[in-house]
């Protein structure tokens, strides 16, 4: 890597800033997919349509916001795709979740940038937008659609709110771990940096690897 | 139409044919709907394409256009061979029984007695009733004429010589059945095409109405241009009404011969004489023998030709009152006793001066100028190429229109390059008139009623009234004769024009005119009634012969009284429930709906269904009764034995129609449209019509099947337009968009058409280019044993229409195809049944 | 003030009550459709278009008398034409009227999100507010009879009010009125339905159509639209008139369990962060790991 | 405030997503009331000009026929008093409203001259003015007072006339009486085809 991770205050660098560009463009994007989206869902919440502008205007908008999504989140693949990929250390991390769910982080294996939960949030995103990306298209377009192939528009209908619930519960889950459940996380997507002791804690291996990079640069 | 259109849903049966009604008339075809929800009448459609009308049918038939006698034939034949007859009837109200004169002979050889093929006419001398009386179980009196005596002109005999038996050899039953056993189920499919077993289907269900001596059903003919248009057409009709009479169904509800007229106003426009050869009310025009109104009125009013124990009405014989009330209608205060009521004024005809004729004498340049009002020439055809070259040689053109038309631009027609049209003399105007919304006045529609429409708003920009037109285009003529002086300008000075504003005539004012009033005060002797100096008639029975009436026209007499605007009531109260209707708008003649209704009812004056009253003998009045308006003398007793049928000189039906009635015989006989793919069956040397009319300009060209042309081509109009009119409307365009050509799978399958892919129509005159619509509802037929293909193409396309300005059709007029040949009775052209060749383009 | 509200009995996209379900007493409306004395004539469409002001559009000859494919946003009646062969060769040429069934359970308006896009009216005509559509398109997923129809440059979406305008001054619908034939009649649903099985009656005794029958499909909870057709048993030969339409099940899954499982597992996973903050609070990072200040 | 539903709804178009932002719908008009187009227009009782079937139409314009409207066809339907449409019509009546108004529609008079490529307008004065200088040429120049034999005739074979489908009885008999007085034979309708 051409960015020294190592950063002359003593922090270390997690995210670039075009990696926190990517992030926040795929965040507000999706932010606006759902609240857009669930106004649309349930008729209790069609009031924030309202709030946005118009239900035309959401309606009319979302397609597009889902399209900077699915740029961001595409982007995202160029960027992180491999650091992703499974490894064998990840079983071990998973096996250890009880212990990260209570917090007890120092019983977890060592893991690299992304630990395994990152990772599932990301291939989540990734195939569920993917699918939504499918079924977006066809419901954007759903006029365009011959009554003959209308077992697309059937499969969209039903298919892109199951991903948008599964990006959803993927969401939550990534919002409150970003920003109430691990300190100095949201931090990282705005500055960048984080601690030293934040990336040893969470992902010794990463920690490791820039330590030693940086010494091999020395 | 004998019957109207509401009534058509008291009929059990319903023979369509020649006609589309679901198509051209889909709100009048409700009825038949009506009768078949109703009444589970049966339908039975016969047709060269399996139309929308056929779509509701519980028989169809495909037939090859042109060959409608040789069906209907086959009818007459099937129901004399199976005794499905109304016998009362056909004794009774027919001339059934009435012998025809020694020396007729049938056309067996395709000729009528008394044929000159030189002059390709007939002496109709033959064709004629036999004098005398009763003949039952008697050989006739031979008819022989007075040696020494001159050649008088032949007319009916007075006293008829009659055999009520039918069984004479001469008598008119013994004559038709002779005629028409020759139109066997075998014959009728080597002619139509339609298979026998089908046409015994058709023929059992037809005349089941009479089976087992039924008196009470009653069966309709609906037709329309499909049977007009052939040079055939009126002996078409004719069998329909052969066929009509031999199963009683004439005067009947739910009966009749019903002609679907194509158009708002075409009705009126027979009835008020817009066509060459006769004065309104159907008064012939007078001819150069009539040296005055005596001579003419001796020669057009008929007499009474009749057994001698039976009554006749002849209403025809007051003639003389209709003809005078006419004349002082025209020319008003100069139309007096000594100037013989102004009869010179009229013109006096000899030849023939219709559709055809009138463009095949401008093409040879007599016809130098045409006033043409909402008639669109040139895509009406015949042959609109030889309509446009005609109009090249026209010296000037006058066009009153609502949209641009073909006729107005014919000096732009298609392939006129800029240097031909230079050399166009023709000056063109064309002035812009009001449509239907625009103006009031009356139209007639096909079931005889007049109806007052009103003018809901001003026509647009510049565009005037078209009687406005007329009369001030008149009014100038007038001006330039009384300035200028010129050729006999009597009867434009003298015709009466003085209406309250002669520039803007005030069509009440001519309705009024038209109705008639009292020029003197009359008085009827019998019931005591008056009738002040210029008050309107209250009925044709009013008008007189010494001048003291006029009407302009006499048949429609009591449709504007001084009770007022008969024409414009609205009462919707309909009293029998048989669709009568009598207090709405108002009928010719006299505020009958169903002509003939005497006949409704058996010989005692009883209805033949008592569930369908018309009208009745009420013997304690003395009087004809009913529902409707007697059409009969009110107070004949039954027991005089009046016919029915009071306009005919006999009082009967005619299933033999005497002397000059029809040019080519006294019974209907198959001819051959004048392109067929075949020779007549029948009669291979007599093919075609033997008295028809065909043309000889360079255009008048024939096509033949060894020049190529194998294909039956008919034409006709599609519900989605109407006629040439409709492609200036958006609506109608989007439902109908392009030009078609309906053909066959079959044929498609033989030419290698897809459908969809544009074809070329060529006949001996002109090609016709647009899509091919392949389609199921045509298929391919065996004529005389031979494959067959037969096509159908819509109308509605030239070159000026929404379609066309848009460059989205090939321009090419339908009527480039047809042929200039005409029916010699009604000088219709025959636009169905003709030859082409198909191509892919 | 217009009690117009109070004669819907449902609401698109509406959270919350219906202003007048179960309030007035109305007369369910219904078109019936005899196709056995439908001419094809196309009176009913040009009628449509003129009474509701329909722009036009360019059309082109398709091998058939049928003016387009299908229904579009700004033609909402069209007749379909189909060139049929019964069993025993014999030809049927089979016209059918196409427009919106005004189903009395209608699958536009269960897809639909928007609120009061689409209304149900007590008569049963149901009826798009554009004023209220959002232009997403759901309506055409949820119709299982292919009618709601996007226009592009409304942006929103139309089809066939049963012309409610008319109706709600005591008018038939103008398609109705102009019917030449009386093949399209106008009524009540229960006289409606007397008539078409008198018809069908009279269909399977006189004319030969032993399988004459009403269309008036269950699965969408009945229409206020019922044809009568030659042969029920296969309605699809009628230009594709489904044999047995319903909501389809994919939207019937979104509408019903989906929202409700989906509505509780958002509310479950933002409950379940909230308690795990609760029970064990924020990971923190203890500061002898970093050997060292930054 | 005295408001009425349309006038609100006017509102409510107008200040757009305002009216409802936080979902605050202040007027739930969940069923916009259709206006009936011809609630108050003038009906005039027709004929449809097409077919013989004479359905009965009724012509709505625009205004009460107060002497400041300038009357407009806004709709045509069926007339239901008709005793034979009972208020039915066929595709070409259901569209007489564009037919009547019809941006094709011919609106002045214009001519042809000999050998001219397109149309010139022509006032009406100038056109009946020539249009009867032309009837007059041409029946002096053919009329015929008497045939061969010698018989009166009175006949002009010069020039023709052909009448519409769609003219009234009352024009029709006054072509009678004009074109019968000019003498004219060749006059015809498309009654005969």
């Amino acid at each position: 890597m051409s960015t020294p991770h190592l950063l002359p205050n003593g922090r270390v660098l997690r995210y670039s800033f075009h990696e926190r560009l990517v992030h926040w463009m795929a965040g507000i994007s999706y932010v606006y997919l759902l609240l857009t989206g669930l106004a649309f869902w349930s008729p209790w919440l069609f009031w924030i349509a309202a709030a946005l502008g118009g239900a035309a205007v959401s309606s009319q908008l979302h397609p597009w916001a889902g399209l900077v999504f699915v740029l961001a989140v595409v982007r995202m693949y160029q960027l992180w795709g491999a650091q992703m990929k499974k490894t064998p250390a990840d079983k071990a991390w998973l096996e250890a979740m009880p212990h990260y769910v209570r917090n007890e982080d120092e019983s977890m294996p060592s893991v690299d940038r992304f630990n395994p939960g990152q990772k599932i949030l990301f291939w989540g995103f990734w195939w569920c937008g993917l699918l939504l990306l499918l079924s977006g298209i066809i419901l954007w377009f759903t006029d365009a659609i011959p009554w003959s192939l209308r077992f697309l528009r059937y499969f969209a209908v039903i298919v892109h709110p199951v991903a948008a619930l599964l990006t959803i519960g993927l969401f939550i889950i990534h919002v409150y771990m970003g920003t109430a459940a691990e300190r100095g996380a949201f931090g990282s997507v705005v500055r960048g940096d984080v601690s030293r002791a934040w990336a040893k804690r969470h992902h010794q291996s990463w920690y490791e690897s820039i330590v030693g990079e940086s010494s091999a640069k020395k | 139409m004998t019957n109207g259109w509401i009534d058509i849903k008291n009929t059990d049966m319903m023979l369509i044919m020649g006609g589309n009604p679901a198509e051209n008339h889909p709100c009048g075809f409700k009825w038949a709907i009506e009768a078949k929800r109703n009444r589970n009448a049966k339908m039975i459609v016969v047709d060269p394409r399996f139309t929308r009308t056929a779509a509701t049918a519980d028989l169809f038939l495909q037939i090859r256009a042109g060959a409608d006698i040789a069906f209907l034939g086959g009818l007459v034949n099937y129901a004399i061979q199976n005794n499905r007859l109304a016998k009362e009837y056909l004794l009774n109200y027919t001339n059934a029984s009435f012998l025809v004169k020694e020396g007729f002979q049938l056309p067996e050889n395709g000729l009528y007695s008394g044929f000159d093929p030189a002059t390709q006419t007939y002496d109709k001398s033959t064709w004629n009733y036999q004098e005398g009386g009763n003949m039952a179980g008697k050989a006739a009196p031979i008819d022989r004429p007075a040696a020494t005596a001159a050649p008088a002109p032949a007319v009916l005999p007075p006293n008829v010589a009659y055999d009520l038996a039918l069984e004479h050899p001469r008598c008119v039953f013994q004559l038709l059945k002779k005629q028409y056993a020759r139109y066997t189920p075998e014959t009728v499919e080597r002619i139509t095409g339609i298979p026998k077993d089908q046409f015994l289907k058709a023929a059992d269900l037809f005349t089941s109405i009479r089976k087992d001596g039924d008196t009470k059903k009653v069966a309709s003919v609906i037709y329309a241009v499909g049977w007009t248009q052939h040079t055939v057409g009126t002996q078409i009709i004719r069998t329909a009404a052969i066929l009509q009479l031999m199963l009683g169904n004439v005067g009947r509800a739910g009966g009749g011969v019903n002609a679907l007229r194509g158009h708002s106003n075409i009705q009126g426009a027979t009835d008020m004489a817009g066509v060459f050869d006769l004065l309104p009310g159907y008064l012939k025009m007078p001819r150069p023998e009539d040296t005055d109104l005596a001579a003419y009125l001796k020669r057009v009013t008929p007499t009474v030709s009749k057994p001698g124990p039976w009554d006749s009405f002849s209403y025809w014989s007051n003639t003389p009152k209709f003809a005078v009330s006419l004349l002082k209608a025209l020319y008003g205060p100069a139309a007096t006793k000594q100037d013989d009521w102004a009869f010179h004024y009229l013109p006096k005809i000899d030849r023939q001066y219709s559709w055809t004729q009138l463009w095949d004498r401008m093409y040879r340049g007599e016809v130098k100028g045409l006033l043409s009002f909402g008639m669109n020439g040139v895509m009406i055809g015949p042959d609109t190429k030889k309509n446009i070259a005609a109009l090249k040689k026209a010296e000037w053109l006058v066009v009153g229109e609502l949209y641009p038309d073909e006729t107005s631009e014919f000096w732009r027609a298609p392939g006129t390059t800029t240097e031909q049209m230079r050399q166009i003399q023709t000056t063109v105007y064309r002035l812009p008139c009001a449509g239907f919304a625009e103006k009031d006045g009356s139209f007639t529609n096909s079931a005889r009623w007049l109806q007052w429409k009103n003018a809901a708003l001003p026509p647009p920009g510049d565009a005037r009234l078209d009687q406005d037109i007329l009369a001030q285009i008149f009014l100038r003529v007038r001006d330039l004769y009384k300035k200028e002086g010129g050729k006999f300008p009597d009867p434009i000075l003298n015709a009466a024009w003085s209406y309250t504003d002669p520039q803007h005539p005030s069509l009440s004012e001519v309705t009024k005119e038209i109705n008639g009033k009292a020029l003197a005060d009359l008085k009827d002797e019998k019931t005591g009634q008056e009738i002040k100096t210029g008050q309107q008639l209250p009925g044709f029975a009013w008008l007189k012969d010494d001048g003291t009436t006029a009407a302009g026209n006499w048949i429609y007499c009591g449709a504007w009284t001084e009770a007022g605007p008969q024409l414009a009531r609205r009462g919707t109260e309909d009293p029998s429930g048989l669709g009568i209707y009598p207090n709405w708008a108002w009928s010719w003649p006299a505020n009958r709906r169903v002509l003939y209704n005497r006949a409704s009812c058996d010989v005692e004056g009883k209805p033949w269904d008592p569930s369908r009253k018309q009208v009745w003998w009420n013997e304690a009045a003395g009087r004809w009764v009913g529902n409707d308006v007697p059409d009969f003398k009110a107070d004949s007793p039954p027991k005089d034995h009046m016919g029915p049928f009071i306009m005919n000189p006999e009082g009967v039906g005619r299933i033999f129609a005497p002397l000059a009635a029809f040019a080519e015989g006294p019974f209907p006989e198959h001819y051959e449209p004048m392109e067929s793919p075949v020779k007549n069956p029948l009669h291979p040397n007599q093919s075609n019509n033997p008295v028809v009319k065909k043309f000889t300009t360079a255009e008048d060209v024939y096509g033949t099947v060894e020049q190529g042309f194998t294909v039956i081509c008919t034409t006709y109009r599609l519900t989605e337009h109407y006629h040439y009119w409709t492609k200036h409307n958006p609506m109608n365009v989007e439902t109908v968009p392009e030009p078609f050509v309906e053909i066959s799978a079959d044929m498609a399958k033989d030419y290698g058409i897809e459908g969809g892919e544009t074809i070329k129509v060529t006949s001996a005159r002109g090609t016709y280019i647009a899509k091919a619509f392949v389609t199921r509802r045509i298929k391919a037929m065996l004529i005389d044993g031979k494959k067959m293909h037969q096509i159908g193409i819509p109308i509605h396309w030239g070159y000026r229409g929404i379609a066309e300005d848009a460059g989205k059709t090939a321009n090419t007029p339908a009527n480039l195809l047809t042929p200039t040949v005409i029916d010699p009775n009604a000088f219709t052209p025959e636009f169905k049944g003709f030859l082409v060749k198909v191509e892919k383009a | 003030m217009s009690q117009a509200t109070l004669e819907i009995r449902a609401i698109s996209g509406h959270a919350g009550s219906v202003p007048g379900a179960g309030v007035k007493r109305e007369l369910e409306v219904c078109k019936l459709i005899d196709t056995t004395t439908c001419i094809g004539c196309k009176a009913c469409e040009v009628a449509c278009l003129e009474w509701n002001g329909l722009t036009f559009s360019e059309t082109t000859f398709q091998n058939s008398y049928q003016t387009m494919p299908e229904t579009a946003w700004n033609y909402w009646n069209l007749i379909k034409f189909n060139e049929h062969e019964r069993d025993d060769g014999s030809l049927m040429l089979l016209m059918r009227k196409d427009q919106c069934m005004h189903c009395e359970e209608p699958g536009c308006l269960a897809a639909c999100p928007a609120d009061g896009a689409i209304v149900q009216y007590a008569n049963g005509i149901v009826d798009f507010q554009q004023d209220r559509c959002i232009g997403c398109g759901y309506c055409i997923t949820g119709c299982p009879f292919n009618i709601p129809k996007f226009s592009p440059q409304a942006r929103k979406v139309f089809k066939c009010t049963l012309c409610a305008d008319r109706v709600t001054q005591g008018l038939e619908p103008a398609c109705i009125k102009s019917c030449p034939t009386g093949c399209l009649h106008f009524g009540t649903k229960a006289e409606m339905k007397e008539l078409a099985d008198h018809r069908a009656t009279q269909l399977r005794e006189h004319s030969g159509f032993a399988k004459a029958g009403v269309y008036d499909p269950s699965g969408v909870g009945g229409t206020h639209v019922i044809y009568v057709l030659h042969d029920a048993s296969d309605p699809e030969v009628y230009g594709g008139l489904p044999a047995d339409p319903h909501v389809p099940w994919t939207v019937q899954l979104w509408k019903k369990p989906l929202k409700w499982l989906g509505n509780l597992a958002i509310v479950a996973g933002v409950a379940g962060v909230f308690i795990h903050y609760l029970r064990y609070g924020p990971k923190t990072v203890p500061e002898d790991l970093q050997g060292g200040k930054p | 405030m005295d408001t009425t539903r349309r006038d609100f709804l006017k509102v409510a178009a107008a200040g757009g997503a305002a009216a409802t932002v936080f979902g605050f719908d202040l007027a739930p008009a969940y069923a916009q009331l259709r206006e009936l187009k011809i609630a108050r227009a003038t009906e005039t009782r027709s004929t449809c000009p097409y077919c013989s079937v004479s359905c009965g139409v009724i012509i709505y314009t625009l205004g009460d026929r107060a002497k400041n409207v300038t009357p407009q066809v806004i709709h045509v339907e069926g007339d239901p008093d008709h005793p034979i449409n009972r208020g039915t019509l066929c595709p070409k009546g259901a569209s007489l409203e564009q037919d009547i108004l019809n941006p094709r529609r011919l609106t002045k008079p214009q001519v042809r001259r000999p050998g001219k490529t397109e149309w010139e307008d022509i006032s009406w004065d100038n056109a009946i003015g020539e249009i009867a200088q032309r009837v007059k040429k041409t029946r002096d120049e053919t009329f015929v007072e008497k045939d061969a034999s010698g018989r009166t005739v009175n006949r002009c074979e010069g020039m023709a006339f052909t009448g519409g489908c769609t003219d009234t009885n009352e024009f029709n008999y006054l072509v009678v009486k004009a074109m019968r007085s000019l003498g004219v034979c060749y006059l015809e309708n498309q009654a005969r085809v």
